[in-house]
């Protein structure tokens, strides 16, 4: 693989991003976005791979279509969830705890006390 | 009659039949003492026919030398377990003497103890102790020697404790058992020793293994332990001290004890090794130490004992150092003989002073001095016993008790010419303890027969009655008083002088003193027994100078006492001594003290230590699991529960894989 | 390039995949029966079962080129657990059959658990890397749906929890399968690309790190810690017989994957297959810790099945030849024993209420009151503990620690035996509350469908504990 | 024959199975048929035990064929009067639940346990194949868990559960270590049965390295100090019958492991070991000795001294010669006897104090039930050791035993051990009779005693509880030939392979 150092970096930098993000966010979606940035670093390394194995079923390129056909199927799902998600507590913030739910205005007295459990 | 062809021969007889009685009456236990006691006195007394038998099988011609128990113990190749007795002339006599003892004490306690509601217990227990001191009798394995050595412990725990009501009682036994016990260790520890290396338990082979070997320090050290086991169970130095306190239990029992079973095993064990003993310096030697200052010191004791039971105990612990120092004194060659004798004697003259002293103290209620002064004049029944067994006790001749201690000293005095240093030890302490014992034997017989204080001063009353002058006043003499005479004294009809005062006090009966009276013809006549093939004694020649020498020591002894216990209140020759050195002797000298801080403290203090250590450990254990909810729940803080605490958790573990994968390749 | 199909062998996938399709083809058609689309789906799954037997007897295999490997392939192993993914499922489908809810989305639900098994089949026997993905994410995805379905508050946190560590994880094996593709210059799990690979100074590394990439991406699914803390969240906020799939389909699949991938890498050096022996214990010992302490049954549960799962791994950290049927006999016993608890848990829940079997101290008595449910419970944490009467357990974990001691990995069989150790404190703990006098509280009667499968769980035990040849019979 | 094999090993954990079964009807079952049922079958199994034990027949069917696990069944000199043991004193502790009123569950799932605990026991000493040696060993697991926990002392809560499962997991713990050593063993020696095991010539290194993990596991269940801290707690808060049986049956099974599993086949690896196992059994001896003296409860005294037996047997095995195994094995036998008549004693005395608190002053035994008495001052002298009773061979062999190890093993060390071992016995000697004194002969120190009322004496299943355990140790103690006899031959084939 000598030349192909430079995608290798790439590679290596849109892992490191899309972990990052998904370490970083707190928001779902931005979640998300960094998992698709992982992804995206592995279908890199593929197609840079398939070119440097030649391969009669260009396996690299058939596996980065896998992987794109994949990503978007779990996205469809994903936000989904998402969608649920808020709809069940109005935000789709990943620090809080199961059962949890953000104080907006502790004085506002239509907000759900925090901490509260549910029941089922 | 073929005794060759009975199945079970005597010498196994001698065992077996106390052992089943003792079964016999643990299994009809909930009898009535009736039974138990016709159980008892019939066991006792086909034992002392089997030791017959014995003897008559003895008398006859060549014993079976080699008899089996249970059958060896196949414990695999490297040693032999054979289990098998051995019986010799000595096994012969001193069966003979158990059986007796025996008979004399199961008869004797069920007067002695008619009334107690532990009767069938106890004696279950004698039969059982019977059978124990066979055992190591006619032993020839150390295991089966073992056995019957740990059984007497334990016999002699439940008899001393047989009045467990009482904390002496219990607190007695159970120092009996345990310094027994200890001292115990070692002598497993020295029998393991020198079977091991003979590679088997039989007592002969071992004997005839190691005489080969006499000069090495194994056997030293091992004969080393077995005499200090001996030490322990005979009562000598440094375990002597838990023998008086054993007096706690009844005076059957104590007689039984002291005169011719667990005490004396010690000298039938050694006697047994006698051979190895005999070429060993070094362990005659500490033998001798041992026993001498046993001897010496125990007689020391015994003189100034205020409790007449515990004057013999300590003068038990004397003349078995007397017996142990016949053997520490024996020349390569020569047999211990002179130890049995002097244990046959022994038996004979202390079972008949115990029992009569029990007999004394069911009429006065006790033993001390106080209530003992004078008990055989109230009841001269009991005087020729008294009598006959001091008289052996002290060694005046012609008595058994003169014989053999006479011998012994000639046989020690013989063999200290030869600068023998055991021999001179033994010596040394045997000139001692002749005069001592003739005094301690004077002293209780001074007390016993005391005519005590209150009978002087009765005799006065009556001599100052017919001088004194009653004062009659005018009333009395108006009213219709009783005519007096000149002097005011009641005029009646001379009284009819009191017919001869029977003698109702309450006495066992006739059978058993029968018994006690054929124990005392043995204390007194017993000595022709070195006349028996039996016995390899040499009276032939003896040293009439020692002889003479020995009387005048114990006759000046004799007399000192006597002088001593004039003008005492209680004919005590003690009372002379210093207030503090009677009541330190009748202590033991305090050694239970010094036992209790050198043993038994730190002991106790370790047990405490470990058991604290042993609580930590089982708590720790036991807060394991709490410990592991405390983690639990830590580590419950430190999930969230947060979806983003997760993806932590994951990104870190890819990182610590990946790394570890990459360096661990 | 010519690839000769042979549909017949293909059926196992085909049959709970096209089910799925149907379900959801038949709702259109006839909307709103609900029972009907669980029993369609029931019936899927026997069809399936019954598809897998060929391969039980012999290794099948299909989808091969011209001159090149099979890209299906399916020996006894895998056929055991494509069964053991049916059973579990078709257990999952039974235990939902009675419960209650929005009828709107039965269909859907059917649908996924179809499909998540038709992943959880399919994976074990893939032996490219492009349908491994695919099947994996087929096995998953439908999973984190079915959590969020309940669209209660802690379901969608759960699936929430569940969702993104599922997807960081894809993320990590779409990396570590490029790495592999990359290192061995082959998109499949075949031949001896990998072994080649290690030959090689520079692609050793891309080799290893691939491996252990792929490793942690499925780790998730098998939740492995540190992969583990979305588990308890899906396990409470799931509805129980979701919480069963999850605790068994989900985790067949996972070893059906990672089977696949140790298979073909078995190249590799022990030493790095000791991170798997690693992660064993750190899961088995958080797994138990944590479930020591832990009140709420299905978190409870989760936190075993963690523990669990460490021993599940255990014997695939040895290259030894009977690592893989060890395993694979461990999982099998783990999800028979698990499938009845939840099905306990499910009976409890359906009879009394979800929050009367919620709480472990709800237990307390059931041997009493419920008392086939109760010997059921008792037996199946007995199992799960490892100790008799519960003796199939037992079994699999003496088949789990051969091959362990076999490869002299002392510190990996110590460890584990002191996690038994723990492990059979976890069990107590609930086992305890067993025999506790009960409550007063009234008890309805359960649902006939629970009880028969509770019933047939219970049977199953004892079978399988006197004989457990039966259940192991594929280890040699 | 091979039938009464299986009745023998069988038969109580179906008796158990039917037991539980019937304990969970929703129709109470009248005690006296759960009685009935649990006597019978442990009754048969006994008569089955000594079948076997007669005529050694013997069994061998495939069972998990993917482990190679085998239902490979007999016995032998060894195995035999253990099999006989577990049986008999089963019968007895099942007679002993009927004269103390079961508390905290119902008799059936008692009896079930007890049982239960048999069959497991059996299995063990049947077991011809190491691994399923290891699963019978596990199954006395749960019901003696059950049988502390549910039917144990009442009196403080939680302190049963807590003692139940400390002995569990200490016991879990340990078997699962042992699991380890023996599929090591297996696959070293390439064979799971035990009589080929001590056959196959594993490399010494090897050896030492699965002696030492089979002996860390197995010292748990012995117990070997310094593991023994499941024991005392355990044992005070068993019911009686529980407590019998664990000491009489599942103490047992560690020394026959140890015996089957180590000092057979891995004689070089145990011999290297030997002098660590003997100075463990020896601060056992003592250690325990010393917190007998000073411990309050009556039962955790008989506990400890059964900690302190152990370790005599452990010596007399890690001595390593024929006189050291047979010692041992008698040790082993004679301890279960004896500590099963002590615990059935002591029980009878709990129930009639209330409690078992020694420092309390009590009126003695011996007056107030004679028979109580009598069995306990029985119990306490064979357990110090007092000749013609069970425990006194023992003691003394292995003291022979260890003064002249076997080879391999360095003979002045463990003469200092032997001598320490001699020394222990005094400590027997010492708390057996501070038992005596205090128990016994009574603590109460008033000359002129009140007039107690009596307690009940021993009655009916009581007295044939006791009465037969004391029987036994007297036999036991006068004629101990015929188990010698019966374990020469294994002893020697044992240790003469390997040499």
């Amino acid at each position: 693989m000598i030349h192909a150092w430079l995608p290798a970096v790439l590679v290596a930098v849109l892992f490191g991003l899309g972990l990052y993000g998904v370490l970083a966010r707190r928001n779902a979606v931005l979640v998300l976005i960094g998992v698709e940035l992982m992804i995206a670093a592995a279908g890199l390394l593929l197609v840079t791979s398939g070119a440097v194995h030649p391969d009669p079923r260009r396996a690299g390129l058939t596996l980065t279509l896998f992987l794109i056909t994949i990503a978007a199927a779990e996205i469809a799902v994903a936000l989904g969830v998402v969608i649920a998600v808020f709809r069940a507590r109005g935000d789709v913030d990943m620090s809080l705890a199961t059962g949890e739910t953000r104080v907006v205005d502790a004085t506002d007295p239509n907000i759900p006390v925090m901490s509260q459990r549910d029941g089922a | 009659m073929n005794l060759q062809a009975w199945p079970v021969q005597p010498g196994q007889l001698v065992v077996l039949v106390p052992a089943a009685t003792a079964v016999l009456m643990v299994l009809l236990a909930r009898r009535s003492n009736a039974v138990n006691f016709a159980i008892a006195i019939l066991g006792a007394l086909l034992g002392l026919g089997a030791a017959g038998l014995l003897a008559a099988q003895a008398a006859r011609g060549p014993l079976p030398a080699d008899l089996p128990t249970i059958g060896a113990l196949p414990v695999g190749p490297g040693i032999a377990i054979p289990l098998r007795l051995h019986i010799d002339h000595i096994a012969v006599l001193v069966t003979g003497a158990v059986a007796i003892v025996s008979l004399t004490v199961q008869a004797f306690a069920r007067w002695y103890l008619f009334h107690d509601p532990r009767y069938r217990q106890f004696a279950a227990t004698v039969a059982l102790f019977t059978a124990a001191m066979q055992l190591v009798v006619v032993s020839d394995d150390v295991l089966l020697t073992l056995v019957g050595w740990e059984l007497m412990g334990w016999c002699s725990y439940l008899l001393i404790g047989h009045d467990s009501e009482r904390e002496k009682a219990r607190r007695a036994a159970y120092k009996a058992f345990l310094v027994t016990r200890f001292a115990d260790a070692p002598f497993v520890v020295g029998i393991a020793a020198l079977a091991v290396v003979a590679q088997t338990t039989s007592i002969r082979a071992i004997v005839q293994h190691w005489s080969a070997l006499s000069g090495s320090l194994t056997l030293t050290a091992a004969l080393i332990c077995i005499i200090c086991g001996v030490a322990g169970k005979s009562a000598q130095v440094p375990f002597q001290d838990w023998l008086p306190d054993a007096m706690e239990g009844p005076t059957p029992a104590s007689a039984l004890i002291h005169a011719a079973t667990m005490v004396a095993a010690g000298t039938i064990v050694l006697a047994r090794f006698a051979p190895l003993l005999a070429g060993n310096g070094t362990a005659r030697l500490v033998l001798a130490i041992s026993a001498g200052l046993s001897t010496v010191f125990a007689a020391a004791l015994a003189f100034c004992q205020h409790d007449l039971k515990r004057l013999l105990a300590w003068s038990t612990v004397s003349q078995v150092g007397l017996m142990l120092l016949a053997i520490a004194a024996l020349r390569p060659g020569v047999t211990p003989d002179l130890a049995v004798l002097h244990l046959l004697s022994h038996a004979a003259f202390k079972a008949l002073l115990f029992l009569v002293v029990g007999w004394l103290a069911v009429l006065t209620g006790s033993t001390v001095v106080e209530r003992l002064s004078g008990a055989v004049t109230d009841h001269p029944r009991t005087r020729r016993l008294v009598a006959a067994g001091l008289l052996a006790l002290a060694g005046v001749p012609p008595t058994m008790g003169f014989v053999s201690k006479d011998l012994i000293v000639d046989e020690a005095l013989r063999s200290a010419a030869d600068r023998d240093a055991a021999s001179v030890v033994a010596a040394l302490a045997l000139i001692i303890v002749v005069p001592l014992t003739a005094a301690y034997a004077m002293r209780a017989w001074l007390v016993l027969t005391h005519r005590t204080v209150s009978e002087r001063y009765q005799e006065l009353d009556v001599i100052d009655d017919s001088r004194s002058v009653r004062e009659v006043g005018l009333a009395e003499m108006l009213r219709e008083a009783e005519p007096v005479d000149a002097h005011g004294h009641a005029l009646e009809p001379a009284p009819a002088p009191d017919p001869e005062p029977v003698d109702d006090s309450p006495r066992p009966p006739i059978p058993t003193r029968g018994l006690l009276w054929v124990l005392a013809l043995v204390a007194v006549f017993g000595g022709v027994l070195i006349l028996s093939p039996w016995l390899t004694v040499d009276y032939l020649h003896p040293n009439w100078w020692i002889v003479a020498s020995a009387l005048m020591a114990m006759a000046a002894a004799a007399i000192l006492v006597r002088a001593m216990a004039l003008r005492t209140v209680y004919g005590d020759a003690a009372a002379r001594l210093p207030r503090y050195v009677r009541s330190v002797a009748s202590r033991g000298l305090d050694l239970d003290r010094v036992y209790v801080a050198l043993v038994a403290t730190p002991v106790l203090a370790l047990a405490r230590v470990v058991a604290r250590l042993d609580g930590a450990g089982e708590r720790g254990v036991a807060a394991l699991p709490g410990a592991a909810e405390r983690f639990g729940r830590w580590s419950e803080t430190k999930h969230r529960r947060t979806p983003t605490t997760g993806l932590v958790a994951v990104a870190l573990g890819v990182l610590v894989i990946g790394l570890l994968g990459v360096t661990l390749w | 390039m010519k690839v000769s199909v042979n549909w017949l062998t293909l059926l196992p996938v085909l049959v709970p995949a096209l089910a799925a399709i149907l379900v959801l083809l038949v709702d259109a058609v006839l909307p709103r029966r609900t029972a009907l689309h669980w029993w369609f789906a029931a019936a899927a799954l026997v069809g399936g079962m019954v598809a897998t037997v060929p391969a039980a007897r012999a290794p099948v295999r299909t989808l091969c080129g011209s001159g090149q490997p099979c890209l299906y392939a399916a020996d006894r192993v895998t056929a055991a657990l494509q069964l053991a993914a049916f059973a579990c499922s078709l257990v999952a489908v039974l235990l939902a059959v009675p419960v209650r809810r929005a009828s709107r989305l039965t269909a859907v639900e059917a649908s996924a658990v179809l499909s998540a098994t038709a992943g959880a089949v399919g994976v074990g026997a893939a032996r490219d890397l492009g349908a491994w993905l695919v099947l994996l994410e087929l096995a998953t995805l439908p999973l984190v749906a079915l959590v969020a379905f309940r669209a209660r508050r802690t379901a969608v946190d759960g699936a929430l929890s569940m969702l993104t560590t599922a997807l960081t994880s894809f993320g990590v094996t779409a990396v570590g399968a490029a790495l592999w593709f990359s290192a061995t210059g082959s998109a499949t799990f075949l031949g001896d690309a990998a072994a080649q690979a290690m030959l090689d100074d520079d692609k050793r590394r891309g080799v290893v790190l691939a491996v252990l990439l792929l490793v942690a991406g499925v780790a998730f699914k098998l939740s492995l810690a540190p992969f583990h803390a979305w588990t308890p969240e899906a396990f409470d906020g799931a509805s129980t017989p979701i919480g069963a799939l999850l605790a068994t389909t989900s985790k067949i699949a996972a070893v059906a994957a990672l089977v696949v991938v140790l298979r073909s890498a078995s190249a590799i050096s022990s030493s790095t297959l000791y991170v798997l022996g690693a992660l064993a214990l750190a899961s088995m010992t958080l797994g138990n810790l944590m479930a020591l302490r832990e009140q709420r049954t299905l978190r409870f549960l989760a936190w075993s099945t963690i523990a669990q799962a460490g021993w599940v791994v255990l014997p695939l950290s040895t290259v030894d030849r009977p690592g893989l049927p060890a395993s694979v006999a461990y999982l099998v016993v783990y999800a028979v024993a698990t499938l009845v608890v939840f099905a306990v848990v499910t009976l409890v829940a359906h009879a009394d209420g979800r929050d009367a079997a919620t709480d472990l101290s709800a237990y307390r008595g059931i041997l009493r009151t419920r008392p086939v449910a109760g010997l059921a419970l008792a037996l199946a944490l007995l199992v799960l503990a490892g100790l008799p009467p519960g003796v199939v357990g037992l079994v699999a974990k003496v088949a789990a620690i051969v091959p362990v001691v076999h490869q002299h990995a002392w510190w990996l069989a110590i460890g584990a035996a002191l996690n038994a150790m723990l492990g059979v404190a976890v069990y107590l703990r609930w086992l305890w509350l067993l025999w506790q006098p009960a409550g007063a509280a009234q008890r309805d009667p359960a649902h006939p469908v629970h009880r028969v499968v509770v019933a047939l769980g219970l049977l199953a035990l004892v079978v399988t504990s006197v004989l457990p040849g039966t259940v192991l019979a594929f280890l040699r | 024959m091979v039938a009464a094999l299986w009745v023998a090993g069988v038969l109580p954990l179906l008796t158990a199975a039917v037991l539980l079964a019937l304990s969970r009807l929703p129709r109470r079952v009248p005690e006296t048929a759960v009685f009935v049922i649990s006597l019978a079958s442990a009754a048969i199994s006994l008569v089955a035990a000594v079948l076997v034990v007669w005529r050694r027949p013997s069994v061998d069917l495939p069972w998990v064929p993917g482990l190679g696990l085998r239902w490979q069944l007999g016995v032998d000199g060894i195995s035999g009067p253990l099999l006989v043991l577990a049986a008999a004193v089963t019968v007895l502790a099942v007679l002993q639940v009927r004269t103390e009123p079961t508390k905290g569950g119902s008799p059936a799932l008692h009896q079930a346990c007890l049982a239960a605990v048999q069959g497991g026991a059996a299995l063990t000493f049947l077991a011809r194949d190491a691994v399923l040696f290891f699963v019978a060993f596990e199954i006395v697991l749960i019901p003696m868990w059950v049988l502390i926990a549910v039917f144990g002392d009442r009196s403080e809560p939680g302190r049963a559960k807590a003692a139940a499962t400390t002995f569990v997991l200490y016991t879990v713990a340990g078997s699962t270590i042992m699991l380890t050593g023996i599929v090591g063993l297996v696959y070293a020696g390439g064979t799971a049965d035990l009589a080929r095991l001590s056959g196959s010539g594993i490399p010494a290194g090897q050896q030492t390295l699965l002696a030492a993990v089979l002996l860390l596991g197995l010292a748990v269940k012995v117990p070997l100090w310094p593991l023994h801290s499941w024991l005392p707690a355990a044992h005070t808060t068993a019911p009686t019958s529980g407590s019998m049986v664990l000491a009489a049956v599942l103490l047992k099974m560690g020394t026959y492991g140890v015996v089957r599993l180590v000092v057979g086949p891995l004689h070089e690896g145990f011999a290297r070991l030997a002098p660590i196992v003997g100075t463990l059994a020896v601060i056992g001896i003592l250690w325990a000795g010393l917190i007998c003296l000073v411990e309050r409860s009556l039962k955790r005294v008989i506990a400890y001294s059964s900690v302190a037996h152990m370790g005599v047997v452990m010596l007399a095995l890690a001595s390593g010669s024929a006189l050291g195994l047979q010692a041992a094995l008698y040790g082993n036998l004679a301890h279960g006897v004896i500590s099963a008549l002590l615990f059935a004693v002591v029980g009878g005395l709990k129930h009639r104090w209330h409690g078992d608190d020694l420092q309390l002053a009590r009126p003695g035994a011996r007056d107030l039930s004679p028979r109580l008495g009598l069995a306990l001052v029985l119990g306490l002298a064979a357990s110090l050791g007092v000749p013609a009773l069970a425990g006194f061979w023992a003691e003394f062999l292995t003291v022979v035993a260890a003064w002249s190890p076997a080879d391999g093993r360095s003979v002045g060390y463990f003469r200092v051990l032997a001598a320490l071992a001699a020394l222990g016995a005094v400590l027997g000697a010492a708390y057996a009779l501070r038992v005596a004194r205090l128990v016994w002969a009574g603590s109460d120190t008033g000359d002129a005693r009140e007039p107690v009322a009596k307690w009940p004496d021993l009655h009916a299943a009581e007295w044939v509880v006791v009465s037969t355990l004391a029987l036994a140790v007297v036999v036991l103690g006068v004629w101990p030939n015929g188990l010698m006899q019966l374990a020469a031959p294994v002893v020697r084939d044992l240790l003469g392979v390997a040499r």
